[in-house]
């Protein structure tokens, strides 16, 4: 079966979640993997954003992180001061997403500035959630097209701690949470070494080979002992996924699915 | 004590050019019309504070009306950029923005630390992040029972806070439903308050026990500004402008297009 | 994930001797049949924290159950003296009592502090009071911007945290309605959660958008215990006891008094 | 008309407060102090009990502060986490009532212990809100009935700051709201010196000499220059009270009035 890289990338996201999980989800595609993970074989996974919607069960991805829907189809929805207190700073979430402009080798991410911050060469969107998501929540995936400028050898600004710098910052700084457990991007998934924390590839998606991603890789990237093929898209995962996007685009009134 | 006004008497009486101006709103509800009459009544050297400055500040910017920008999330939500608050940044167009950048975390809680009073908000956060090398308001200070270190950031206290709901009553309090993000906060924090509303109602629907409601003696004024909250929405009222929202990175992108929008779209209409 | 199951089985499931313990409740759905439940299952130890103590932990205190006890207010509302907690504290009967006691303000933002997850709570709080000279968990932090001398305290992390409420859904989700007092906090606070409940409901009333609605993933059991808050209140099913209140005075006065109405009234029940 | 000196006080309490007030309001005496002045010269007035109830509008007098009522009849009901935090501390309330076992002249308050902490002589209730409301209202009103046990020379236990042990710790300590500016007792009015900040008799209650004043403070009371004898309650002010007190002990099943 037909399916793109971005379908892959969404699809292996999704299988990262169980019914257990209470997500805390941004916008774009973590929104698009959280709810098709729903839609399929974790119905029972509750999604929190962070304008305030917990548990909600959109039938559309939101544009926005603060879309009408969230509210709408949620269990009940709180002030944005008390979900980055008592929701997401009290850990009450298992699994956060992010992804940024740049991610490092211990999984460290800039949605800040690329070049100088005073005089940037790009200014990004910023933080947002996502500096205390990285510290409040169990674990996070992270979720990134792949390329030599994406995955870099040295982030131009550090906004959302992973391992740190060395990969040994969490403990010293008094995080207790995992941090970064997962790497997907369009050409394959990583973990943490257990001893170094670097991410390694562990699973690689159908067709793409060994050189291509280390040509995707700003950093010399390492392969697990044990790298496994990953199972592509099955027929009722990318039924869900079309499904959701071709339902999200009609609502939007955009041309394409967003996400 | 809130009173009813006009929209143009309500940001006349209450901004004035250097105050510090939070108009709030998390996608929901953000206070455009207002936004809007500041633009008219050629308001400048704001410092505009708002968590995600979105496209009413990407429009205030392009006008002029800011010297200052506090903020943790500077993009067109779903879209991309924000071409006029980029433009200001990286080249300064059309005046220099000084920018004071926190993450959504840190000004919740300087939001919720000003409407408490606080001098400062104290959160588990900014560890590791190199916002806190850039930005002189983050500090950490030592628990006194732990010894672990927490980050502080100042209360957020705005001369001037501006936030849209969906309904007032006739003694001036208001009912804010749905998400609703930190208008409550901003309106506690803020020295002077202005409240936009789709309708004044002869009293709230029933069941309203724990609302979100804002008593009449914590505002100043409240103007009745229909669908004043578009191109974001009203929980209630009318949907988000989702497809505006994705035409606003083409108007925005060229400085000329972006001026013969706020000519024909902002100057060019009459105040509420 | 909440479970629903038998008062008793709730107690002995989530209570162990020794353990910290919150009944919350502010006046309204204080959980009398949870306490009286930790009575007859003979529980000791307890650190008992509470706002105000109220006849509920008067009662406990009377029967043995607690040896230390966490409070901002200890009396009878409108009443009087709590004569269980001062023959405690003043003759050490049935057991001597080790109190913690701060203010209200102070203990509000302590629960607030444990639901976010912090390790404690700052506040202007405390100026001036002695309360700071006999309790060494309140102490005081410079603010790092103003200078400004700020209280702390440490933030409650229950063992288990207790709270009635009027409805739970067949997921497990609860509805707190009306004076909802630290309900939420003492839930997100506590490393084990018990609510009882007036009833189980298909749907929670509509209009909840904002209610106080407690996820059924921060619960560890529900049982379901009509009229469990009596002699309290529960908003919208029954109403405050006023009369037991005032008649509690005589009844606790005495030691053997106390002991008979235990003995009738709470031994001598069948549990939920 | 006859009164008693228990409705003296409280009438005398109750014209103290406007129609611009938001009151910060115990239980007792209070209460019926500041919904009185709701039923007769201020029904403009915002009552705001600690439990949450912010402009409640109670038909009989609640017996505690979280009364069903004060609830079923509010504008609106707040957490107790943010009465405290965004009412109280954020400097939303114009006057808080305050009394206790002990004053002294300088308005600071006992309501902890008589006798020694560790091992009191009477064991009071303790602070509740008074430690905070002391220091977080604008103005401080304070209604106690008055005897040389309870308007004393030296506390047993500062519970709640009035203008300090001196009368001039209030600032020094950061405080920023006015303190004790009023208090009303059974036999007169004090107001605090603005040079000293010590509580001085204004105004005494018909029928009361100066040496019953006297007798019943614990230190040498001094008198202002110009004293005031209070307007007796007006038959208005007696039947509004006594309709209240008699609402309340027949919806309340007790015999006799609370409050």
């Amino acid at each position: 079966m037909d399916y793109t890289s971005n379908e892959m990338m969404t699809v292996a996201a999704a299988r990262a979640l169980t019914s257990d999980d209470v997500c805390f989800v941004g916008i774009g595609l973590p929104s698009a993997a959280c709810n098709l993970a729903r839609l399929t074989h974790a119905p029972g996974i509750r999604l929190v954003y962070e304008s305030g919607t917990l548990e909600t069960k959109p039938d559309v991805l939101p544009l926005s992180i603060g879309d009408g829907e969230l509210c709408e189809t949620a269990l009940v929805t709180v002030s944005v001061p008390e979900m980055f207190q008592y929701w997401l700073q009290g850990e009450r979430i298992t699994v956060g997403f992010l992804g940024g402009a740049q991610v490092d080798r211990y999984g460290n991410l800039n949605s800040t500035v690329i070049g100088d911050y005073r005089s940037p060469k790009v200014r990004l969107p910023g933080s947002g959630g996502a500096t205390e998501i990285a510290t409040g929540c169990r674990r996070i995936y992270i979720v990134m097209k792949q390329s030599p400028r994406t995955f870099v050898e040295r982030l131009s600004f550090l906004t959302s701690l992973g391992h740190g710098p060395t990969g040994r910052e969490r403990r010293e700084l008094g995080v207790r949470t995992q941090g970064p457990t997962l790497i997907v991007t369009d050409l394959c998934i990583m973990k943490p070494d257990p001893e170094t924390n670097e991410f390694r590839v562990t699973s690689i998606h159908p067709g793409v080979t060994r050189g291509q991603i280390i040509e995707a890789t700003g950093w010399p990237i390492r392969f697990a002992d044990d790298v496994d093929e990953t199972p592509p898209p099955t027929a009722e995962e990318l039924a869900a996924l079309r499904d959701l996007n071709a339902r999200t685009a009609k609502a939007h009134g955009t041309d394409g699915a967003v996400g | 004590m809130s009173e009813f006004c006009s929209l143009n008497d309500a940001i006349r009486r209450l901004v004035r050019p250097g105050d510090s101006v939070a108009l709030e709103g998390f996608t929901h509800l953000i206070p455009f019309a207002a936004g809007h009459e500041i633009i008219r009544q050629g308001l400048t050297d704001l410092t505009l504070i708002r968590m995600t400055p979105d496209l009413i500040y990407d429009q205030m910017i392009g006008c002029g009306c800011a010297k200052k920008l506090v903020f943790s999330w500077g993009g067109n939500p779903g879209v991309g950029s924000l071409h006029r608050l980029r433009d200001a940044v990286e080249r300064g167009w059309p005046a220099p923005l000084e920018i004071e950048e926190h993450s959504h975390s840190a000004m919740a809680h300087a939001y919720a630390a000003g409407a408490a009073g606080m001098p400062a908000a104290f959160f588990r956060g900014y560890r590791g992040s190199d916002l806190a090398k850039v930005n002189p308001n983050i500090r950490f200070i030592e628990c006194p029972f732990t010894g672990e270190q927490l980050a502080a950031v100042p209360a957020i206290r705005p001369d001037v806070g501006i936030v849209h709901a969906q309904k007032a009553d006739r003694t001036g309090n208001v009912l804010v439903e749905g998400i609703v993000g930190v208008q409550k906060e901003v309106v506690l924090a803020s020295k002077r308050v202005l409240v936009t509303v789709e309708e004044v109602v002869e009293r709230f629907p029933p069941g309203a026990t724990n609302a979100v409601i804002l008593p009449a003696w914590t505002i100043d004024a409240i103007a009745v500004v229909p669908g004043g909250a578009r191109p974001s929405y009203a929980h209630g009222y009318y949907q988000r402008d989702n497809a505006f929202y994705v035409a606003w990175d083409a108007i925005s992108r060229d400085r000329d297009t972006f001026r013969r929008w706020i000519d024909e779209h902002v100057y060019g209409r009459t105040p509420a």
